[in-house]
């Protein structure tokens, strides 16, 4: 069996990964992907805590978690595609009517 | 349209209407038998220029005028009815009360509710021999205010703000619990910064928004203090409360003479000083004195008739009352320690002032910058730590209290008739305006102390206690009365004097013939007049209940800390 | 007592959740009622129903739904009242608290899930209120263009947006409720998620304009990284204790000889979510172009219950599971007090020289959530300090501090969501993008202006206001915690007395610098409706309930600052439950 | 018997009576002007203000017959507590401490009160002509009537207060009735300035006089007459030099009020005021009051002495003597070179002050020295002079507002009406005017051969007696520095004999050297019943001096004896018990003969010369003008260029005195003020305009942050997190 550390260093690093991509991609949907990223990352750690520790909650713990990047995904892409139709464009960086 | 103002304004007076039953119904204040202070002096006030206010802005546009009469006669009843009772308690027809005999820290009139229980605060309030003067001046002030600018823009507003503002101080000099006395303190704010909002000069929105800022950042640090005092006390005062304190200033100052509770010093001499600075700085904002007194001249010359009458007649008077009742009262080591500094920050006040007032060529801002000059005597008068100095200093808060509001009554007089303020710019006005050119002759002298003129006898108690401490530090506010003559005088040399056979009415008049002064304008800076003229004859009227309260002060809590100065 | 959550007993305590539920039900069974194809809401999915045909006149009226939720809120909230109880406190009048009630998972071995007692109950009251307030608002607010007309087809339409809205409320105070008593920092997640979804789609649910979508799509990208962030903090957690149950990580913390990197590490991560949620520093920029680009209604949610969610969130972490006891400062102690004062001033700053109202009212929402941070952080001294309380009397000054951010939270309820419905009102004329549009407001309508007025001096704090009441607690806590100790000592001189508090006395001295500042923008507002001209003297529509809302709201703001006896004993109440019981 | 009379509660109703009609007269004025009845019944107050007046020297010799010859100490009585309070001294508080207002009488106070009390009445007798008839004057006299009664009440009330605050107040009050009176023609830019000039030179004495009384209410615990005078120096000793400079600042006070050098530029000025005003204020009554303040600081003095505290006080004698003799000097010679009449008079006023302040110090200086019945005689002296002055110069004033009133008359009748380029007050307009007013000349020769000191008229017997008393004091007793003034006073008296005869001779002798100057009449009703009644007081000035108002503690001398005493003293400077003094005889004739002689002689040659033929003056002034023209004719001497000469100038410019106040005002002042004003706005509300527009523009900058870019508040998120991270990391 792996051991759960490694599960976690995995999770560190596509934490990072996605926290890296979420502030350097323009794109919105690229940005949800990395978001999805950290969400998968925080997963492995349930998982791996839930390995652990031979608790069950962790599992569940994941199972909501994915529930939960799913209805995000859901949301996002509704708002990105209205972002869309009235900007013509999802790019984050040309969306910047609101500021100071 | 008109209709839906209407039904606004119902709302207004049923929301009114039930706040008011739900405060009855939730804290227990009701009108009990001698409680002559909360609902007469202050809830009537209040809640009844709310309801006039609410009602004219039931009243559509325009129909507006048509109740203006009304509103300035339910206004002026109002604060009558107010100056009627006050004017009974100080008389002791009310109750058979010898003002000057009071002991420290005790009080007339007083009653207590319960009020915001979980904190400890409370509806507490009490008159005594230093607060009776100022609740007298206050409550004659606001119909001589009414009266005086009856003829003001907008008065189904600005009657009912005059009375409200009456309301708020009367709540500010009678309170005697720490809460209540900072509620009231801030709500002062409220509406004299509609009053110059609305009705003053041409840099009203500056000004109204610097008087709220400046004095109420200068009060929060009274907060500061007040939260450190709350704190400070036992935590088993106050069973009600859930911080197991109270607000109760009347305890608190009993507690800081006994010095010792529960084994400790209560107020140490590092904490007192502390607390004493806050609480200062709050009232030497107020005062004000110099270096912060820059918003008074922008409030006042900003302000209209009205606003700046109240406000130099009352409010300013607010710092000086709460110096005797907070500081000086409680923290009688503070006091001894900080007296030369105090007595600095008042020359400084006085003789700057005066300098500035000389400099100055604006009518009103003079007459402020003289006001600043004036507060410098009341700290002199606290600085001596002579009963004769606090008795002068009282008195001055008085006589200024009279003399200012003549001052800009005159000023905002001239302002509406002659459409201008800039000193010299006419000459004169004895001849166009006699009236107005007497009052303000009149009023000018009494401002320069002249006597039997209600300023002098406070100048002279104060100067006469500040030799006693200070010695030849006197000569100071001796050249500043010159200096106060010199710019009053050389002013009214070129406005009511001079002119020649065709006297010279100001350019800003046009050809409008200069006007005197109205019926109501008269009447009300003659009462003013005629009240500085008895003030200044027969000072006892009050200088005896400010003096039996000095004493009291001075024996009870300062005599200690004095003499242990001497060794 | 705890209860099986599922079992009859267990769902008897959770009468105000089962309303919102039925009231979700309600809103999608009633407006489909008669048509033949069942709409899903949010969607333009149509289900063939075996019956029916078009929809009836009744269920087609715009102004249905926000009917539905309102009675619906209304409900929760007398449940809730109802569900109070026990021998010590049944006169609401008296104080508001609740015996505690746990409710656990089914199973032999049950886990604690959700608390109900004052506290949870108190902040349930408050989203009730919040969202009761809201909706009542929207009821016939959120129209598709501004100008209603009584074409069917758009009324139609604005019906289904409204449906679709006060589903999201509805919805979203489910999520709320479940934060409030949550006991498990999971359980507390998935609440605010459920909670956060909703709004994300209520900030960009005004699609028709090009700020409402640019609102919407910065909200809800920032909001989940930080959350995701937030996520992974608590996964981090997870992976150090082996269990995301409070009381759990307390111990498993109070255990912990020498400080970790796991659970900082997870700590500081779970921060930044919550952060988010309370717009602190500097995790706030989205909130101004959120509040501005939103329908006011919806940025009086985000300023109001949004913001509580961070709080309830933050107040569980910082004050149950890394609290120490006694002796060592909280870990987060010095992070959180630099930070809060960043906050503070920064959003008094920025809100200066804002020229968007609504931008305006988002700042100093940053600012009042720097106002609580500081609160928050005396708690942290007032357990590290050596000064012991002399508690004959009163309550300690950690509970003040924590009924203060209560009461505080509580109040904005009244004055931030009346003034974002002063917004509200003013947008139904028409765009609200700088202050102009508050100019002469008084002369237009004086009671709006007048309580306009009243709601910016109490977030300004001026007395007698619900907003002084709120501001001079906190103050107390916080001067309580941090001069106790110098100022009984009676040896020593001004200077040492000064130099001898506690640091976090400073955060009391920023808090009153920063209300200073404050007072420059909020009473510009006054100035504006008092003293401007505005192009037109005519009245703004006639919109009766927003209206009746911001009379309300400034008529609690007055009453709550006047007689606030009632909250601040509840408040406390519930501060002293948050520690006792957990 | 002496001393049993008490002083009764009605002697303090006499303030009160002016007091209580002014209001009605100003009211009533303001309603009714220009109605008949009451400019011509009421004579626009002047009635109202007459029948106060009347009532005002019925109560006064009331008193003075109930008191005089009867009372050997000064009594008080206590009529109001004004203000109570308590002190607080480093040996404990002392308890009820009172500043009420009292009633206090002694011959000082009976003096003053009668000379007030009679002139005030007399005077207004005299306004009634003179304003009434005054076109300019018109609708604005009940004005005067008003500030006249206020004036009255408060020289009344200071002469007859009983402690020396109560005597400020009033001497205050009578300083705000000068103002207003000198600045009643407001509209002349040089009435309005005069006034302002007046006060507030008064007012830089008076704060000096406030400080002085508060060093004595903190030596003696009290400001009341009974305590100070009653004081026990042994028992309760006091601060010597802390006394005299109590002492000094109140006789600066002094010194402003009496316009005496180098506070004296205000008097001149003050001529601007109306005639009345200029006698009764400048002339009678006010200036007065500061002799009569260093007059009450008499028993300190002697107190003092009597403790055996000898020669303690007795340089604040010389300072006073020095003060007198410099200004009786330098306002003589200015009076020499001035052409407007009533200033002539104004500096005369200066002057004949100033000897009345050297004999007060030389008084003071005696009793300090403990030579108590000389200071008695120099302070007799004194006082005497300062009746017969204010009586002289009363009744001067009035004479020369007789001469301007029927100038003007006469030119208003030439003229129709034009005023321009017309100065009907300067002496070179007139001339000859001897026949045209009989009675003004006639009183106007009376004063002023008071006033010069003419063997045997009123003034002659005090001012020998001042004059022999500092001397006295200079010669024999040690007191050398009193040389100085005693020398300047016996110059003095020489220039006084010039400077009132060249005003008279060149107003009524020799030919009218106008044309307006021959159509003079004297017309006016009123205006002559005041010069008669004075003239005969002038001329028999003696009388009056036996009468005990002069003597401080009555000796119990006779009528007679004081009569031949002065007598003896003027004429032998024969002291008390015989013996003459070959000194003083001598300087006693060089005074006359100074005064009397050579300086009438000098201005007849000048200034004198007959009428012009067919004119005849009565007998009363008829004789003076032949001798001036006799003198003129055989001793006439061109002055030219002593008249063109730099002193001369110089005097006419005052001795740059006005200029040198008004540089110090304009350039050191002002600029001050206006310096302070500037900074007030620039500096300290600068700073506050300045935490505003920067935490504006810091808003601005913070706000720039806020970019509007999703990435970068996802950055900042980021950041964020390391930032807590770092945070939370770095302080474990």
């Amino acid at each position: 069996m792996i051991d759960p550390s490694w599960v976690a260093g995995l999770g560190v690093i596509i934490f990072s990964i996605g926290l890296w991509g979420a502030f350097t991609r323009k794109n919105a949907i690229i940005v949800l992907m990395c978001i999805e990223l950290i969400l998968n990352a925080v997963n492995l750690n349930f998982v791996a805590g839930a390995a652990h520790y031979g608790d069950e909650s962790g599992w569940m713990y994941a199972a909501f978690a994915i529930a939960i990047a799913a209805a995000e995904v859901a949301i996002g892409l509704a708002i990105f595609l209205s972002l869309y139709s009235k900007h013509k464009t999802i790019s984050l960086d040309e969306v910047e009517l609101l500021k100071n | 349209m008109a209709e839906n103002k209407l039904n606004d304004g119902m709302y207004v007076i049923g929301g009114l209407f039930i706040a008011i039953a739900a405060m009855m119904f939730l804290s227990p204040i009701s009108l009990m038998e001698d409680d002559w202070v909360t609902l007469p002096l202050i809830g009537l006030p209040i809640l009844g220029s709310l309801l006039l206010m609410g009602f004219s802005s039931a009243v559509p546009a325009w129909r507006k005028e048509s109740i203006s009469e009304t509103i300035k006669y339910a206004s002026l009843g109002i604060s009558l009815i107010v100056l009627t009772i006050t004017s009974l308690m100080m008389t002791d027809i009310l109750m058979n009360v010898h003002w000057a005999n009071i002991t420290f820290n005790q009080y007339m009139y007083e009653v207590e509710y319960n009020w915001i229980e979980s904190i400890g605060a409370e509806w507490h309030v009490g008159i005594d021999g230093l607060s009776m003067p100022m609740v007298w001046l206050t409550a004659l002030l606001v119909p001589v205010t009414i009266i005086t600018t009856w003829n003001e823009k907008k008065p189904w507003y600005y009657h009912p703000l005059l009375v409200l503002m009456g309301g708020c101080l009367i709540g500010v000099f009678v309170a005697l619990d720490f809460f209540m006395f900072y509620v009231f303190w801030e709500l002062t704010l409220v509406p004299m910064f509609f009053l110059i909002l609305n009705w003053g000069g041409k840099e009203r929105k500056y000004a109204a928004q610097k008087f709220f800022i400046y004095t109420f950042s200068a009060s929060i640090l009274m907060l500061l203090g007040i939260i450190i005092l709350y704190l400070l006390q036992d935590p088993s005062t106050a069973n009600s409360s859930i911080t197991g304190r109270s607000f109760d200033m009347h305890e608190m100052i009993k507690n800081a003479q006994q010095e010792v509770i529960l084994g400790n010093i209560w107020l140490g001499a590092g904490t007192q000083k502390l607390l004493f600075v806050l609480f200062m700085v709050g009232f030497l904002v107020k005062l004000p004195v110099v270096p912060f007194h820059t918003w008074l001249p922008d409030a006042h010359v900003q302000a209209p008739t009205g606003g700046s009458m109240l406000l130099a007649g009352v409010m300013l008077k607010m710092g000086g009352y709460g110096m005797f009742r907070i500081p000086i009262s409680m923290f009688p080591h503070a006091v001894v320690e900080f007296q030369m500094l105090l007595m600095i920050i008042g020359m400084i006040s006085l003789f700057y002032g005066a300098w500035v007032c000389l400099g100055q060529t604006n009518l009103k801002r003079m007459v402020a910058y003289s006001s600043v000059s004036h507060m410098g005597i009341i700290l002199l008068g606290i600085a001596s730590l002579q009963p004769l100095g606090f008795a002068g200093a009282i008195f001055m808060m008085f006589a200024h209290g009279l003399i200012s509001p003549m001052l800009f009554g005159v000023a905002g007089a001239f302002k509406h008739h002659y459409h201008t303020l800039e000193i010299g710019s006419m000459r004169g006005m004895a001849k166009h305006s006699p009236w107005l050119g007497g009052n303000m002759m009149f009023s000018w002298m009494a401002s320069l102390g002249l006597p039997l003129l209600a300023g002098f006898v406070a100048e002279v108690a104060v100067l006469v206690a500040l030799w006693f401490e200070f010695g030849w530090w006197v000569i100071i506010p001796g050249i500043t009365l010159a200096i106060t003559a010199a710019y009053y005088l050389w002013s009214m040399q070129r406005t009511i004097f001079e002119g020649g056979e065709n006297t010279q009415p100001p350019e800003s008049l046009g050809d409008e013939k200069p006007k005197d002064i109205y019926l109501t304008e008269k009447v009300g800076l003659m009462a003013l007049a005629i009240l500085i003229v008895i003030f200044g004859i027969f000072p006892f009227i009050f200088f005896e209940m400010m003096s039996g309260y000095s004493s009291e002060l001075i024996e009870s809590v300062l005599l200690d800390e004095i003499s242990g100065r001497w060794g | 007592m705890a209860y099986d959550a599922v079992s009859v007993e267990g769902i008897k305590y959770l009468l105000p959740e089962l309303v919102l539920v039925s009231g979700i039900l309600t809103l999608f069974i009633i407006t489909n009622l008669g048509d033949a194809k069942i709409r899903l809401p949010l969607t333009r999915l149509r289900i063939p129903a075996l019956l029916g045909g078009n929809r009836f006149k009744w269920n087609s009226d715009p102004r249905l739904p926000g009917v539905i939720s309102v009675f619906t809120f209304i409900l929760a909230i007398a449940m809730l009242i109802q569900t109070l109880g026990g021998d010590t406190c049944n006169d609401l009048v008296e104080k508001f608290c609740a015996e505690t009630t746990i409710l656990t998972t089914t199973g032999n071995n049950p886990v604690d899930l959700l608390k109900l007692d004052s506290f949870s109950r108190l902040f349930e009251l408050m989203f009730f209120l919040a969202l009761l307030l809201v909706s009542a608002a929207s009821i016939n607010r959120l129209q598709a263009d501004s100008n209603p007309s009584n074409d069917d087809l758009d009324q139609l339409l604005d019906n289904r947006r409204q449906v679709d809205f006060h589903l999201l409320l509805l919805i979203s105070g489910l999520g709320m409720t479940i934060v409030a008593m949550s006991m498990n920092l999971f359980v507390l997640f998935v609440g605010l998620e459920l909670a956060s979804l909703p709004i994300y789609v209520m900030v960009a649910f005004h699609k028709e304009s090009k700020a409402g979508t640019e609102a919407g799509v910065k909200y809800f990208i920032t909001g989940a990284i930080s959350s995701a962030i937030g996520l992974y903090g608590m996964s981090l957690l997870y992976l150090w204790s082996g269990s995301l149950q409070l009381s759990v990580l307390e111990a498993t913390w109070a255990a912990m000889a020498t400080p970790e990197t796991l659970p900082l590490f997870g700590i500081s991560l779970l921060l930044v979510g919550f952060g988010f949620k309370i717009s602190a520093v500097p995790f706030h920029f989205v909130a101004p172009d959120a509040y501005s680009g939103a329908s006011s209604p919806v940025a009086a949610l985000l300023a109001t219950a949004s913001k509580t969610l961070g709080f309830i969130g933050l107040m569980r972490i910082l004050m149950i599971i890394t609290l120490p006891e006694t002796g060592d400062a909280a870990v987060w102690m010095l992070a959180f007090g630099i930070l809060s004062v960043v906050t503070m001033t920064w959003g008094n700053l920025a809100a200066l020289g804002s020229e968007n109202p609504k931008r305006m009212l988002a700042y100093s929402s940053v600012a009042h959530a720097g106002y609580m941070m500081a609160a928050l952080v005396a708690v942290a001294a007032w357990k590290n300090g050596s000064f012991v309380e002399n508690n004959s009397g009163g309550v300690m000054a950690v509970e003040l501090i924590i009924g203060a951010i209560i009461f505080h939270l509580f109040v904005l309820i009244s004055f931030k969501i009346g003034a974002f419905m002063v917004i509200s009102h003013l947008e139904t004329e028409d765009e609200v993008t700088d202050m102009s549009s508050l100019h002469g407001l008084a002369k237009r309508e004086p009671i709006i202006a007048t309580s306009m007025f009243v709601f910016m001096l109490a977030l300004a704090g001026v007395p007698p206001l619900a907003g002084f009441m709120s501001k001079f607690l906190m103050v107390t806590g916080i001067v309580q915690v941090a001069s106790a100790d110098v100022l009984t000592n009676t040896e020593i001189d001004l200077i040492p007395t000064f130099l001898g508090m506690h640091w976090t006395f400073f955060l009391a001295i920023s808090i009153f610098i920063n209300s200073a500042i404050s007072l420059y923008y909020y009473l510009r507002i006054g100035v504006l409706m008092f003293f401007e001209e505005s192009t037109t003297r005519l009245p703004l529509p006639k919109v009766s309930i927003l209206r009746f809302v911001i009379l309300l709201c400034a008529l609690a703001t007055i009453f709550l600052g006047i007689n606030s006896d009632w909250l601040v004993e509840s408040a406390i109440e519930a501060a002293s439950t948050l520690f006792t019981n957990s | 018997m002496a001393g049993d009379v008490s002083v009764e509660f009605w002697v303090a109703t006499i303030p009160f009576v002016p007091l209580l009609t002014f209001p009605i007269i100003l009211f009533l004025g303001q309603y009714f002007n220009g109605k008949d009845w009451w400019k011509n019944i009421l004579k626009e107050g002047g009635a109202i203000s007459l029948m106060s007046m009347g009532v005002v020297l019925i109560l006064t010799s009331m008193v003075v017959a109930q008191f005089i010859g009867e009372m050997h100490h000064g009594q008080g009585k206590d009529i109001l507590d004004w203000i109570t309070f308590d002190v607080l001294r480093s040996d404990g508080m002392t308890n009820g401490v009172n500043l009420g207002f009292g009633i206090y009488i002694d011959h000082v106070s009976l003096m003053l009160l009668f000379v007030a009390s009679f002139l005030c009445f007399l005077i207004n007798w005299f306004s009634i002509g003179y304003m009434n008839t005054d076109k300019i004057n018109d609708n604005r006299n009940h004005r005067f009537y008003a500030e006249f009664l206020i004036f009255c009440s408060g020289m009344l009330g200071m002469v007859l207060a009983d402690n020396f605050l109560w005597l400020f107040i009033f001497w205050e009050i009578m300083g705000l009735c000068s103002y207003l009176l000198i600045g009643f023609y407001y509209e002349k830019p040089s009435a309005a300035s005069a006034a302002k000039k007046a006060f507030l030179t008064t007012r830089v004495g008076d704060v000096f006089l406030m400080i002085g009384l508060i060093i004595m209410w903190n030596i003696y615990g009290s400001l009341e007459f009974d305590v100070i005078f009653g004081w026990n120096y042994f028992t309760n000793p006091v601060d010597m030099t802390l006394l005299k400079t109590a002492l000094i600042l109140m006789f600066i006070g002094a010194v402003g009020k009496s316009a005496q050098f180098p506070l004296h530029v205000w008097l001149p000025d003050a001529m601007e005021g109306p005639t009345p005003v200029s006698a009764l204020i400048h002339a009678a009554t006010m200036v007065n009051a500061g002799l009569y303040l260093v007059a009450r600081m008499f028993p300190i003095f002697t107190g003092t002495a009597d403790s055996n505290l000898i020669g303690d006080l007795a340089d604040v004698g010389i300072i006073i003597a020095m003060i007198g003799g410099i200004t009786a000097f330098m306002a003589a010679g200015i009076a020499f070179v001035q052409n407007d009449i009533k200033k002539v008079l104004a500096y005369s006023t200066m002057s004949q002050l100033a000897y009345i302040f050297t004999g007060l110090g030389a008084a003071l200086w005696f009793a300090s020295k403990g030579k108590s019945e000389l200071a008695l005689f120099a302070l007799g002296a004194s006082l005497f002079h300062l009746f017969n002055h204010a009586m002289a110069k009363g009744m001067l004033f009035m004479a020369s507002g007789s001469v301007i009133h029927e100038m003007h008359h006469a030119h208003h009748h030439i003229s129709h009406g034009e005023h321009e380029g017309f100065d009907a007050q300067d002496m070179t307009n007139m001339g000859g005017l001897a026949s045209k007013l009989p009675i003004t000349s006639t009183a106007m020769a009376a004063g002023s051969m008071s006033i010069i000191g003419i063997p045997l008229i009123g003034g002659f017997w005090s001012k020998e007696g001042i004059i022999a008393k500092v001397w006295k004091a200079a010669i024999y007793d040690g007191g050398y520095l009193l040389f100085i003034p005693a020398i300047l006073l016996l110059i003095s008296a020489g220039m006084t004999g010039f400077y009132m005869s060249r005003m008279w001779f060149m107003t009524f002798a020799g030919k009218p050297k106008t044309k307006v100057a021959e159509h003079v009449h004297e017309e006016t009703p009123w205006i002559k019943f005041p010069l008669v009644i004075l003239t005969f007081m002038t001329l028999g000035g003696i009388v009056f001096a036996s009468l005990h108002f002069v003597n401080w503690v009555s000796t119990g001398h006779a009528l007679h004896y004081d009569l031949v005493y002065e007598m003896k003293h003027a004429f032998l400077a024969m002291d008390k018990e015989g013996v003459i003094d070959s000194t003083f005889l001598i300087l006693t004739w060089a005074t006359i003969g100074l005064s009397s002689l050579i300086g009438p002689i000098i201005a007849m040659s000048l200034y004198g010369g007959n009428l012009k033929d067919g004119e005849k003056a009565i007998p009363t002034v008829s004789w003076l003008v032949k001798i001036s023209g006799m003198v003129r004719n055989r001793w006439q001497f061109n002055n030219k260029s002593l008249a063109e000469s730099g002193l001369a100038e110089a005097l006419r410019r005052r001795l740059y005195f006005d200029d040198l106040y008004d540089w110090f005002c304009l350039k050191i002042i002002v600029p001050i003020g206006l310096g302070a004003a500037l900074f007030d706005k620039k500096g300290i509300d600068g700073v506050i305009k300045g935490i505003e527009s920067g935490s504006q523009s810091t808003s601005t900058w913070i706000r720039k942050l806020t970019t509007g870019s999703a990435r970068d508040y996802i950055m900042m998120v980021a950041l964020g997190s390391l930032l807590l991270v770092g945070l939370i990391w770095g302080m474990v």
